[in-house]
């Protein structure tokens, strides 16, 4: 029987989504009846009073948690926060409650063996509630107590040859989409780059040394599956720079509505749209009409292509990225707060991404970055937010990019342009007794 | 509940420590047909909701069995899911950047028994474990935070809101019969963990009321001018003020008009609480995306300023919602994202077909740029 | 002989477009040689003394002007702008050279009587140089002195029926485009709207009790032949509600490309753009997209029309606005000083232009707007900046209008919604000793 | 020069003043053809540059013949032109919103004698005194500003870079061969009081050196406190100076790095003035619209950030306008505005093909509405 009575929970259990209240209570039933024998290093109610305390909250309207203080690993500034609840008498075993964040292998592909290890330990030490994944992208375990905080990570260093992830003003756990590894779209090896970067940068991520906290996502082309255009400092979106890559009899195919070339791979099938056509449905929804299609031939105007990936994403079966594969960099994107969200900005709009030298091209942008932003940013600042205040054109003189069109969407639309000195002809100090002299009072 | 050693010395922190060696490395994960074929695939097709294969240039084939994830999700659950992949995909699987789960095998006979291996469970009170889903023109798993499961500024749960919508949209999340994708994501509150701001539909927890003022306390629990300098409006302003028992403490004033309820000087300072059961609710927004494709990416939109939270199933915000996919589903041509369509018709048809009521709070008033929201033209539908 | 040396000007009498030098050296002449014996109550030479200053100015690149001082007429606050030379001595014939704003026609239609009178004044007491006309539409009167202002006031009062126009902290001289005077695409009398407001305020047209100026203007349709989006703190676009009205036969003629028909009334004969092309020069350039030509008729989804003018515009004598007419009323517009221009917000989306009742229903939004502005705004504060510093609802709330998604192009992307205390439940005085009991520090 | 009175007597200002009577009726000066058949006309045409006919529901025509007004006119001009309208036109004429005049006559015989008289006259130095143009897909003329003639605060001539602009783009006055209109306007300084920011082509002028600081003067002729307050980005501060002579004054220190060279600080304050030889210049705005057709209007945008005063033609500035031209005329679609065109193609197309720099100049910078502007979208052209 149920430690504490959930009568709004429970009206969640019903309906074809998986219930997170169902899945709860059977953990609180495993952990209560204990078939495994674990020895709880937590409270063994702790998922009751998790219930508890979530029903109590469903009936206030409010959440009955505190601010954490400042918990951790020895030597790491993040990787876990700190949280209590606000009626410990009534969830005592949720009174401490803290998540620990572990670093997600790159592309979230898994062995259960590994995954299984991670159950075990979780178990033992913590709630045995996790987040497949955090919104980062972190493993998070959820809600365990300070004392097993070294512990947990002693096991995951020394058993399970894994680390935690970031939190505080640090390097946050890079993310990428799955890219090269299933998806015939990827233009780089975004697995490959998001480990590289995530080892390569180990000391930013777990020590502290940040304005704010910073993001790493990496999507291998334009569809943006990780969507690190919106919720990354630092956006790296496979691109490419030649033709995209025809092939005419497939194209035919798709315009014969051959039931092996479904248009958009499918995705559309759960609705009769009509035979497919290409006028209606590839050449007229390019955004920059660059497309033809006559006797038989689909020729695409490449200069003026801007790979938005929708002629390819329609008939992937014909149409293939091209082979001078890079990627762009974007920067800036964060949350609302304090003054609005960003979308990632174009800072790079081509550099190639070469295991061969460690992604040195990269990494100088990177580090140039970091450079700047640890130089100038304010305590709490996101780097969109220092861009926005000494400007684009610092970001680029930081990071000895030339100013090109492509770095907006339309040039400026007000004239006050701030002049530096050196640019003017004869400087600014000037002689007002001599202007005078042409000019009197 | 005796403590157990894991072998670390907390007398000797620096013994034998391990840091800084990162995740696993991937390769160790793919499955044996991904390793083989990476960087080499030709093509992909979706075969029916939730299901896809992968061809590789070299012939093989990837079948994807991809089912929603409801991501607060115990080890009871995941040791389940381990056993399904250990039945059926020689113990591989992966999570998608939606937080749900893709079983994978390598040839098309095993796609059948571990579909129906997958349909086959479902939890006592009647919900799937692992509905099959989420791909192509539908509607996937909603990105979201923690809510009152975890942190303390929500203004709204996640979870259960979560639950609520998918729900609601079960049959879209099963189906690929709309115009183009719709991603739903959820935030819990303005520091928008879930980075809703670019989703088709977002839902955003928000509060209403500003900080209530714990004077007691706030000194000592929090450091003033951080408090005050956290305030994107400036509404803060430090205090001298004379508590109930005679005793004068340093403490901060809010102008309350001059707030918009962000939180943030209440992540910095405890004693600045916001919740409440009237002021807090939902935000919904509409009409962002991420990708690239067609159209550039762009912010979602303000289109209902606030419901109340209306434990434990958010009819009214499930409510708004299915009006928006149906009015959608309806009028938007096919490969066309939700806030394509609503620039298309125009905002001001949205509402109409949404049957949304339009009100003062969507018109922006933050910052100059709200400028850039107001309708310099003559161009309009009546 | 000229006065001044001009060789940089010289150089501008040549080339087709109608030379100011050459217009300037002929008035020079005409001044020096007086055959009409006029008793020039200015420096004869004046106009020579500006043709130097200006090659002085050529010369250096710089102006040779100074700050006017405060001149005018008795009781008016505007209608003059002083203005002296920084170099008296080399031209003192136009040591004071102030110019007057003589309010314009509406329309700007002339009798050369009336013109002939006003050169005939300008010519006596002024310089007679001017501008046909001002920037704002006023007529400008060029260079005159200090003594002249009244005298030039009594007889534009007295004999010419004629007064000044604006400039100050003031309504500022009202412009409209000629409408239906000679076009067929006026929704209203735009004329008789402009003259009407300039009459009704000439009070706030001329005493300044505004926080800085404030501009009125009239297109009589959304073509905006007077440019008011750009250039008024209140605009007045003609608009209509109901169907644009379609002559199927005179549709058909444009497609048969009857040469009685040129597509955009002829404004395109100077190239060989090809046959007229209804489908791809009128259907597919419809920003919405909600014309149909089938079967020889064209139908207009009139729902959907945003009465953009472009079809109408290109088949003039096909399509013609609709009957049900009025206009929007859209504010702020402004230059670029001090947080950059505006362009004017849709306020009103469609009101009624009925001169019957005094236009009461512009008026009652033109009064709510002044009391507002005069009472909130800044010393040199445009009417769009207040609204950008209040907020748009507040400028709804003045105005008494409802809010619409018609106001706004897109609904705001941040959250950040300034709730009122009324507007939430309980309002937002709360217990905190009561919040506590629920909720532990 | 005997001051001779109008009749007004200084002593007694309010005798007989007549005040508040507003501009002349418009009804008084509207042609009969006009008058008759005004809110009643059916259609026009334009039968060839600068001529056009409208037709009212009546069956009465119109004839309008539309020349060329250099706007800065002399009474001996305006002489002449009424001259011409006594002769053709019953003495009616009018000016057009952008300083051309219309001749108009009521029956289609009357409109060659008109033309030929027209174009017959010539100013000695050979330019045409009315040029007939300025209608349809073409060039009309350039709405302008005072300049040097008489504003004290412009950075560049109004008439002069007019002059030579409609030089070399006069061809397109008398034809209609563009896609479009292309309207071009003129502002000398940053108050603008050509409001060309919503101009296909704008000239404006712009200084780029902080103001002189005139100390011995400056609290003397100004208003401290208002020239302070008049700085956009808090540039200005008080300050004591001590001066040559060892006199202590008040006055005013610039931060130089903080201004951006608006002159409003010198429209407050003449102590503070800006004008330099090398300073000041030119700088090119296009793009932008003011008409509802088919696209929302829209803001000009910065395209060159800086040409020198070259006088007095200009020839750098009627390089980069000729450029723009042709490359418009020979891009664009039928009916496409110069700034439709440019979003387009894209911006960074414009500028390859107008063969104009991008330089970090043209990055918007000023305040935070600049963000809008950079890209954000892996769309672009290469
Ligand atoms: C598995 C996953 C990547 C991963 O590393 O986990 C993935 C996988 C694929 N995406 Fe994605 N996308 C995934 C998240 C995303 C996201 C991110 C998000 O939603 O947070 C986006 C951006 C969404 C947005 O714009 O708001 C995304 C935008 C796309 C698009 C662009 C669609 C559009 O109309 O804008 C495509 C192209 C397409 O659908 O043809 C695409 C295409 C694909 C393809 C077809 C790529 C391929 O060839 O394999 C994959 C299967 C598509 C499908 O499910 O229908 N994927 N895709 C993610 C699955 C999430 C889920 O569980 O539902
Ligand atoms: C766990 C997680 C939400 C989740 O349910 O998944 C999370 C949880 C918290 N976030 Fe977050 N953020 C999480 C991903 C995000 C994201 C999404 C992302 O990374 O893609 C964002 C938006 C993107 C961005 O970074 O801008 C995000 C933007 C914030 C912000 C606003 C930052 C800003 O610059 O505006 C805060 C406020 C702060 O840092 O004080 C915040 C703060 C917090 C805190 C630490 C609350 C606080 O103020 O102390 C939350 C702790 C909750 C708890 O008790 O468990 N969190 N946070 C996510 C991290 C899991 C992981 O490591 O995988
Ligand atoms: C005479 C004048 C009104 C007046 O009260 O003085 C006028 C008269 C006409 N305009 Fe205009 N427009 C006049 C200034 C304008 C302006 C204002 C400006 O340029 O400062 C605009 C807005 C320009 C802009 O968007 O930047 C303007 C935008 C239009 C349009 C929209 C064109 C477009 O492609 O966006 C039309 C429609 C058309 O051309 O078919 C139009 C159409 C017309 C028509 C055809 C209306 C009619 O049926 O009589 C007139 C003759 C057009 C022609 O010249 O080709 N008129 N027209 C103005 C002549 C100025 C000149 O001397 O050149
Ligand atoms: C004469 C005229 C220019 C012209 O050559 O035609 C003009 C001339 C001056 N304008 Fe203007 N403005 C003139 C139309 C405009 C316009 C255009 C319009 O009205 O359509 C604008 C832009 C629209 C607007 O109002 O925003 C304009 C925006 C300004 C500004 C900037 C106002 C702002 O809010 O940013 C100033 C600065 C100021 O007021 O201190 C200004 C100030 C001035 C002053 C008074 C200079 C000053 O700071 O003292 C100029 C006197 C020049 C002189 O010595 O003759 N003038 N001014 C125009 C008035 C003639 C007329 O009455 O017909
Ligand atoms: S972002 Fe592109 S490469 Fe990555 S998974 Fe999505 S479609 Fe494939
Ligand atoms: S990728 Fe996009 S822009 Fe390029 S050709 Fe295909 S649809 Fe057009
Ligand atoms: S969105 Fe806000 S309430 Fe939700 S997890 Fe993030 S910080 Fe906490
Ligand atoms: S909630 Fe936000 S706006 Fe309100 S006082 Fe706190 S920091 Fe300021
Ligand atoms: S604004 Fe419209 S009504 Fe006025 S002149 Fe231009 S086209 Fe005609
Ligand atoms: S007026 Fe404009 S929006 Fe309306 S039908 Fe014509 S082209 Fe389309
Ligand atoms: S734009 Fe500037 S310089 Fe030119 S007339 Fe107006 S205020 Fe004077
Ligand atoms: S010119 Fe403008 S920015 Fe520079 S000091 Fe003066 S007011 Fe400030």
């Amino acid at each position: 029987m149920a430690k504490h009575e959930t009568p709004l929970l429970d009206q969640l259990e019903s309906g074809p989504w998986p219930s997170f209240v169902s899945d709860l209570k059977q953990q609180a039933e495993v952990r209560a009846k204990n078939e495994a024998g674990v020895e709880f290093q937590i409270p063994q109610d702790a998922v009751e009073d998790l219930l508890g305390v979530l029903e109590l909250s469903f009936k206030h309207g409010r959440t009955h948690w505190k601010h954490g203080g400042i918990v951790g690993v020895f030597g790491y500034g993040g990787g876990v926060i700190g949280r209590y609840c606000d009626q410990p008498k009534l969830f005592p075993g949720v009174e401490h409650f803290h998540t620990m964040r572990v670093a997600q292998p790159c592309g979230k592909y898994y062995k259960t063996s590994y995954l299984r290890e991670l159950t075990k330990l979780w178990d033992f030490r913590g709630s045995g509630v996790t987040n497949m994944h955090g919104a980062t992208g972190d493993i998070i375990f959820l809600g365990t107590t300070t004392p097993q905080l070294e512990e947990i990570f002693y096991t995951l260093t020394h058993d399970l040859n894994q680390d935690l992830g970031g939190s505080g003003s640090n390097l946050r756990t890079p993310a990428d989409c799955l890219g090269s590894s299933r998806c015939q779209y990827a233009c780089y090896d975004s697995n490959a780059l998001c480990h590289f970067l995530t080892n390569e940068y180990q000391d930013e991520l777990h020590r502290p040394a940040f304005p704010y906290k910073f993001k790493f996502k990496m999507d291998a082309c334009p569809n943006g599956c990780v969507a690190s255009i919106a919720r990354s400092d630092m956006s790296f979106i496979g691109t490419w720079r030649d033709a995209i890559k025809v092939d005419q009899d497939a194209v035919n195919k798709y315009v014969e509505n051959d039931p092996g070339y479904p248009a958009n791979a499918g995705a559309h099938k759960g609705k009769d749209w009509g035979p497919f056509d290409i006028e209606k449905e590839v050449l007229a929804l390019c955004p920059t009409k660059c497309m033809k299609f006559e006797n038989k031939t689909l020729s695409i105007d490449n200069a003026n292509c801007t790979r938005c990936m929708h002629c390819i994403n329609t008939m992937p079966r014909a149409l293939r990225i091209g082979d001078d594969r890079g990627c762009s960099i974007l920067v800036g994107a964060k949350a609302p707060i304090l003054d609005g969200a960003q979308m990632g900005s174009l800072l790079v709009p081509f550099v190639e991404v070469n295991p061969e030298n460690d992604y040195e091209a990269i990494t100088e942008v990177i580090e140039s970055i970091w450079d700047w932003w640890m130089e100038e940013g304010k305590n709490r600042e996101r780097l969109g937010e220092l861009i926005m205040r000494q400007g684009f054109q610092k970001l680029l003189e930081v990071t000895g990019i030339d100013p090109q069109p492509q770095h907006v969407a339309y040039p400026r639309t007000n004239p006050y342009i701030f002049w530096k000195e050196d640019e003017v002809d004869g400087g600014w100090e000037r002689d007002v007794v001599e202007y005078r002299k042409h000019h009197l009072r | 509940m005796a403590f157990i050693s894991s072998g670390y010395n907390p007398e000797k922190p620096m013994e034998n420590r391990i840091t800084d060696i990162g995740p696993r490395h991937f390769e160790e994960f793919y499955p044996e047909v991904i390793k083989k074929n990476k960087g080499k695939w030709s093509h992909h097709e979706i075969l029916e909701p939730g299901v896809l294969v992968h061809v590789a240039e070299s012939g093989d084939e990837v079948y994807t069995v991809r089912v929603g994830g409801c991501r607060l999700m115990s080890t009871t659950h995941i040791n389940e899911i381990c056993e399904i992949a250990e039945k059926h995909c020689d113990g591989h699987l992966r999570f998608t950047t939606r937080n749900n789960i893709e079983f994978m095998v390598d040839s098309k006979d095993k796609v059948e028994p571990l579909k129906n291996d997958l349909k086959s469970r479902k939890f006592p009170g009647g919900s799937y474990k692992f509905p099959i889903g989420g791909t192509g023109a539908g509607v996937t798993n909603i990105v979201h935070t923690q809510g009152w499961i975890h942190c303390h500024t929500p203004a709204t749960d996640a979870s259960g809101t979560v639950k609520a919508t998918m729900d609601v949209l079960f049959d879209d999340f099963q189906q690929m019969r709309l115009p183009a994708q719709l991603r739903v994501s959820m935030a819990c509150c303005l520091n928008m963990c879930g980075a809703v701001h670019c989703s088709d539909i977002a839902i955003l927890g928000y509060h209403r009321k500003p900080p209530m003022i714990d004077h007691e306390y706030l000194d000592r629990l929090c450091e003033i001018p951080l408090a005050i300098s956290a305030c994107p409006t400036a509404a803060i302003k430090p205090a001298k003020v004379t508590l109930d028992d005679g005793k004068e403490v340093k403490s901060v004033e809010i102008k309350n008009e001059r707030c918009m309820f962000c939180g943030n000087c209440y992540t910095m300072c405890p004693s600045l609480p916001l919740a409440d059961t009237e002021g807090d609710g939902i935000v919904l927004m509409a009409g962002g995306k991420v990708s690239n494709r067609i159209s550039d990416p762009k912010f979602s939109k303000v289109v209902v300023a606030f419901l109340p939270n209306e434990m434990p199933r958010w009819p009214s915000m499930t409510d708004a919602i299915t009006k928006m996919v149906n009015a959608y589903s309806n009028g938007a041509n096919k490969y066309e994202r939700l806030g394509d369509w609503a620039e298309r018709i125009g905002w001001e048809k949205f509402f109409e077909v949404c049957e949304l009521d339009f009100t003062h709070h969507l018109i922006d008033d933050f910052r100059q740029q709200a400028y850039m929201s107001w309708r310099q033209s003559t161009q309009f539908k009546f």
